[in-house]
């Protein structure tokens, strides 16, 4: 048993320390909406924020995630106030699937935490995850319509 | 591996009806395939396929090429006495295949 | 066709279907025939049961209503008959509409048979209809269709 | 209108090719049959469309959505006709079950070939006009007027004698019980009057997406569930001997250790991640059969063997050949090559089972709900009416989960042993990996004459290399005498895929080349590898001849039309006629795809001799018809990502039978900073003939960026990935 700090709720979690905290997440509290791509951090489609950090969950085992703050996708808006970068999604109409896109919202609702006004450079550098259905166009426009929000 | 696999009861009682399985090994090469060289592939298929009890025949059935390869026949039959039901398929190429199966029949 | 020919492509052909290329050489192959048609099926259906009346009834024809490839159905048919040695059926037949060959399976049985009923696997080379006739003792034919689906790759429909 | 709706109930039979080809069955769908399903849930007014007390409309989509905004589309087609309110709709899958009941009334469920709206946009039309000749019907029998004195607007039917009005939601449930008036006197709007179709509606669920709520058929949560985790033979045609379970039935939360198949074994336990973890420590043996000699040197020496094979399928044809090419001044050859690839969907194969004697249920994300509940009939043994399959949004499709249902059927097996529990199996991404449905493998000799004037007099494409029909559809290679018709995607004679230019002598013809690993369809099929093929080649020709591609090009394009609007479409937009800005360096292409026109220009840039940066691309897309312009540009842009990852990145290699990329690293994809501008030029032509949207731009982007680099480096690179050459994208 760990307990795990989710969304500003405690969670005692039966899962051995080194279960990725992405299954943990998924399978132990129940919140579907980090996704499984790869496994491997290379799609991000796990994304989640970690003491206000966008890490890829799925190779964090859930040991390491004790006594720090987890917000999911789930905890990014407040009540059914939408989160600044999931309106401009709205907005934008960005998800086609929609499989990765809950994983780009939380590495972009991270970035706009650091840098609220990035450039396009900025970015660049940091949404690394991956969209097979390549929303790219629109994801790009709705982070700058985010950040003037 | 064998080529023909039957299923018959060991026993069964008089006037019992009996399901009889067989299936055999065979490609069932319809004669409208090509190799990809697109040379036609010859048919080869089994054609008649015979089921024999006690020396009587049962059922006879022919088979064209859409029935799939290793063609396969569920049928039944009424139990009547004790001895050999007998299976013959027989087709394109010369081919042959005979296959027997002991069945006991206990009077009711 | 060269003994090589067939060998390599027996090779490569392995996923084509579960059947391997025979290597004798013996009849000539059919293919560039015409395909069936339901013209064609009825002409068959004809060149059993002659001039008879083909009623609807007695046969139940069992299939899947949506198949994914055709490449292995399973069909059973059973005909509604006492089976005595009066009353029995004859002869069961399978036909379809759209295969290379509208014949599938014909079968004789008998009283001795106990019940009249068949179950094998065949090819539906497209969605199609599929026939079963029995003939009875006292020279009736009967009938029963069904319609198959085969749920096509989902590319690429319209080279059929 | 009266008169027919005092008919009695009409059948009506839809065409075999708004069904989709092939189906020949003369199916009789009734409009307007309000018995089964929702009768006792929603008021019904037909299999089209629900509207509820309140006035919100459920309108009722066969097609799946993965992503490409089709259930968007037909929707709007629906409610064009419905003349409803569109903010009030909402949409909901009818079940493969629930459409064999009633006749089929949906049609086709197979959502793939990018003919999701083209191939069904007549019945949905259909449908909702149906629909809103009942509501009409019911007020005016409400009202005891004509019907034909009704009106009908954003869901209010206005009595236009005494401007009396009435919602759809008061007169649905009388309308549902009315009888269909026959749909062959239903004139269908002018798409030049579309209010709700032709427009950038949003597409539904952004907000679900964006907030997790959406479920996936890897979130399903079921009561008592449990999750399996598998492994196939990763060689392909290769078996299961047999495994250890004693080694693992004792690991945390594992259940059962279990044969799926002869070519599968899976773990199922609490969790998936306990399933997994077992598995991975599971022993196995397998059986792994000749194959396991197979590699991608051998497979590619067989290929470059066809590409002088003295037989061939030939595709198309003109003219002579062989004396164009005897009698040539000069010719000029090049050999091309395409690898094998996978779709790699974000969502991995997965599907959730629950089987008892009595019922067998799914839930899968699939591209074909009726492809899916065929799987459970086989897998199952049980008949069509205990089965069903519920479908799930797909977390991308690509065309991997509609002919195919390979997860299905194994999870129904899986479900078989543990009746009365349901089975959630997902696959790992390196399960996914390994057990794709290829892109087919293909190489090309093209060969082009010239005489002594500089004409292009002759053309010869020989393809060498795999068939998908061969494998997934047999019969239809049969029926065409051993050839595959699907491999001369978009340079065929005629048809959907027609090349869009006329050479004097010409020749297409294809050596087959199977290989032991499972091809597929693969978003746009083989019109990838021939637009690579036909489009860089006719940019060497150019060259050759010393003239621009473009003007090149228009000469053999006069008995195309469309293909050279829109060939002229991006080349005006690009400013071909004017340089380049510095730096930068244009290619283009064009091709007839899915009924759709299509052409692409690009401006990159290159560093070093090897860091490609595509800066801009301009596309033009002629599908007939635009039925939602938003969503065509997103599909446009979308599928230059899948096709630039691929062009750059991809390539799944054969090693000792098996494929050798088991995760997105070995495998990659384009991120944000490798996005180029797109520009979406549509144009729909009109016509009776709608075209596809979700693939067939998708072929244009390589060449037109291969074609490029050759502008900027003097080099042609002629086989993909382009890592394969050093050269990566930035």
């Amino acid at each position: 048993m760990i307990q795990l700090n989710i969304n500003g709720r405690s969670h005692q979690v039966d899962v051995e320390p080194n279960t990725p905290l992405l299954w943990a997440i998924r399978e132990q509290v129940g919140l579907t909406g980090t996704k499984y791509g790869c496994g491997v951090a290379q799609c991000g489609a796990c994304t989640v924020h970690m003491d206000g950090a966008a890490v890829r969950s799925c190779v964090i085992p859930a040991s390491a995630a004790v006594g720090k703050k987890i917000t999911t996708i789930e905890g990014l808006a407040k009540g059914s106030v939408l989160h600044k970068v999931q309106k401009a999604w709205v907005d934008h109409d960005v998800p086609q699937c929609g499989y990765c896109q809950t994983g780009m919202v939380m590495a972009v609702a991270a970035l706009l935490q650091d840098k609220p006004r990035p450039t396009d450079a900025d970015i660049d550098a940091t949404i690394t995850n991956i969209c097979r259905c390549g929303t790219f166009q629109q994801v790009r426009e709705a982070i700058h319509a985010a950040a003037k929000a | 591996m064998a080529n023909a696999i039957v299923h018959v009861p060991a026993t069964a009682m008089r006037g019992e009806i009996i399901e009889i399985k067989a299936l055999v090994r065979h490609p069932m090469e319809t004669g409208f395939r090509h190799t990809q060289l697109g040379k036609p592939i010859p048919r080869n298929i089994i054609t008649q396929f015979v089921c024999t009890y006690d020396g009587t025949e049962i059922l006879r059935a022919t088979l064209h090429p859409a029935i799939t390869a290793n063609p396969q026949l569920v049928f039944t039959t009424v139990a009547t006495n004790s001895g050999d039901i007998e299976f013959r398929w027989s087709g394109d190429h010369g081919f042959s295949l005979t296959e027997k199966a002991a069945i006991v029949v206990q009077p009711q | 066709m060269e003994p090589a020919d067939v060998e390599r492509d027996q090779r490569r052909d392995f996923l084509m279907t579960a059947g391997r290329v025979a290597g004798g050489l013996g009849l000539a192959a059919l293919a560039g025939q015409a395909w069936a048609t339901p013209e064609t099926m009825q002409s068959a259906v004809r060149r059993v049961a002659g001039d008879s009346a083909l009623r609807r009834g007695k046969v139940r024809l069992s299939i899947p209503p949506l198949v994914e490839n055709g490449n292995s159905v399973e069909i059973t048919v059973s005909v509604d008959s006492p089976m005595t040695a009066t009353d029995y059926v004859k002869s069961i037949h399978v036909f379809t509409e759209k295969n290379p060959l509208p014949e599938v399976i014909g079968v004789s049985l008998g009283p001795r048979a106990g019940r009249a009923r068949i179950t094998t696997r065949i090819r539906l080379a497209d969605s199609q209809q599929v026939l079963a006739v029995a003939e009875l003792s006292d020279g009736s034919f009967w009938s029963d269709s069904a319609d198959v689906i085969v749920t096509l790759a989902a590319c690429l429909e319209s080279l059929i | 209108m009266d008169q027919s709706l005092n008919l009695s109930r009409r059948e009506f039979l839809i065409s075999t090719a708004a069904v989709g080809g092939g189906l020949a069955l003369g199916l009789q769908l009734p409009f307007g049959v309000n018995a089964a399903i929702a009768a006792d849930v929603v008021p019904e007014v037909n299999a089209w469309v629900v509207i509820r007390p309140d006035d919100t409309v459920v309108i009722r989509v066969a097609r799946s959505e993965m992503g490409q905004g089709t259930i968007t589309g037909l929707a709007q087609l629906v409610a064009e006709e419905l003349e409803c309110d569109w903010s009030k709709v909402s949409t909901e899958y009818p079940t493969p079950g629930q459409n064999l009941k009633r006749n089929r009334v949906w049609g086709a469920f197979s959502t793939g070939g990018s003919r999701g709206i083209r191939t069904s946009h007549e019945y949905v039309r259909q449908g909702g006009a149906v629909a809103r000749m009942m509501l009409v019907q019911a007020a005016a029998n409400q009202w005891k007027v004509a019907a034909s004195e009704c009106s009908t607007a954003d869901s209010v039917i206005t009595h236009q004698p005494t401007g009396r009005t009435v919602t759809y939601g008061k007169v649905a449930n009388a309308a549902g019980k009315l009888p269909a008036p026959d749909v062959k006197g239903i004139k269908l709007k002018d798409p030049k009057d579309w209010k709700i179709a032709g427009k950038s509606m949003k597409r539904f669920g952004a907000a679900e997406k964006v907030t997790g709520r959406q479920v996936y058929g890897f979130d399903l949560k079921l009561p008592g569930m449990v999750n399996a985790a598998i492994m196939e033979c990763p060689v392909f045609g290769g078996k299961l001997k047999g495994f250890d379970a004693a080694k693992v039935s004792g690991m945390k939360g594992v259940k059962k250790v279990l044969r799926v198949g002869d070519t599968a074994v899976a773990v199922v336990a609490d969790t998936w991640w306990h399933a997994k973890t077992a598995l991975d420590a599971l022993p196995i043996d397998w059986d792994l059969g000749a194959n396991a000699k197979v590699s991608s040197a051998s497979i590619a020496a067989d290929l470059k063997a066809g590409l002088t094979a003295s037989q061939a399928f030939v595709g198309n044809k003109s003219g002579d050949i062989k004396t164009a090419l005897a009698g040539a001044a000069r010719t000029i050859d090049a050999e091309y090559a395409y690898p094998y690839q996978n779709h790699a969907c974000m969502e991995p194969m997965n599907a959730t089972a629950r089987y008892t004697p009595d019922k067998c249920e799914v839930w899968v994300p699939t591209q074909d709900g009726e492809a899916s509940f065929a799987a459970v009939l086989e897998a199952s043994g049980l008949p069509a009416d205990k089965c069903e399959v519920y479908k799930l949004d797909l977390g991308g499709g690509f065309g991997r989960r509609g002919a195919f249902q390979d997860y299905v059927t194994q999870a129904v097996r899986i479900a078989r042993e543990m009746p009365g529990t349901p089975v959630k199996l997902l696959w790992s991404r390196e399960e996914d990996m390994r057990q794709g449905r290829f892109h087919p493998v293909m190489q090309c000799r093209m060969t082009g004459s010239f005489d002594a004037n500089n004409n292009l007099t002759g053309l010869h494409m020989r393809l060498s290399g795999q068939s998908i029909l061969a494998s997934v559809r047999p019969a239809i290679v049969e029926k065409a005498g051993g050839k595959d018709p699907a491999t001369f995607q978009g340079v065929a004679e005629s048809g959907e895929h027609s090349l869009g230019y006329t050479f004097p002598n010409m020749l297409v013809d294809h050596a087959m080349r199977n290989t032991h690993v499972p091809p597929g369809f693969w978003r746009g099929v083989n019109i990838n590898q021939n637009a690579i093929f036909l489009e860089c080649f006719m940019d060497e020709l150019a060259h050759a001849a010393g003239e621009d591609p473009v003007a090149f090009r228009r000469r053999f394009m006069a008995k195309h039309p469309r293909n050279l609007a829109v060939l002229n479409a991006v080349a005006e937009r690009i400013g071909w006629d004017k340089p380049a800005p510095m730096g930068l360096h244009r290619g283009i292409a064009q091709m007839k795809a899915f009924d759709s026109f299509v052409a692409a220009a690009c401006e990159i840039s290159v560093e070093g001799g090897n860091k490609v940066k595509v800066h801009r691309i301009v596309a033009a897309t002629d599908s007939g018809y635009a039925v939602n312009p938003a969503q065509i540009e997103r599909q446009v842009a979308g599928s230059f990502v899948y096709g630039l990852s691929a062009l750059f990145m991809q390539e799944c290699t054969v090693k000792d039978g098996r494929i050798e990329q088991e995760n997105f690293h070995s495998y990659n994809s384009m991120r944000i900073a490798q996005m180029p501008r797109v520009e979406s030029i549509i144009m729909p032509g009109g016509g009776p003939i709608w075209g596809g949207v979700g693939e067939p731009t998708i072929c244009v982007a390589a060449p037109a960026v291969l074609n490029a680099f050759f502008k900027a480096t003097g080099k042609r690179i002629r086989s993909v990935p382009l890592k394969n050459h050093g050269i990566e994208m930035v």
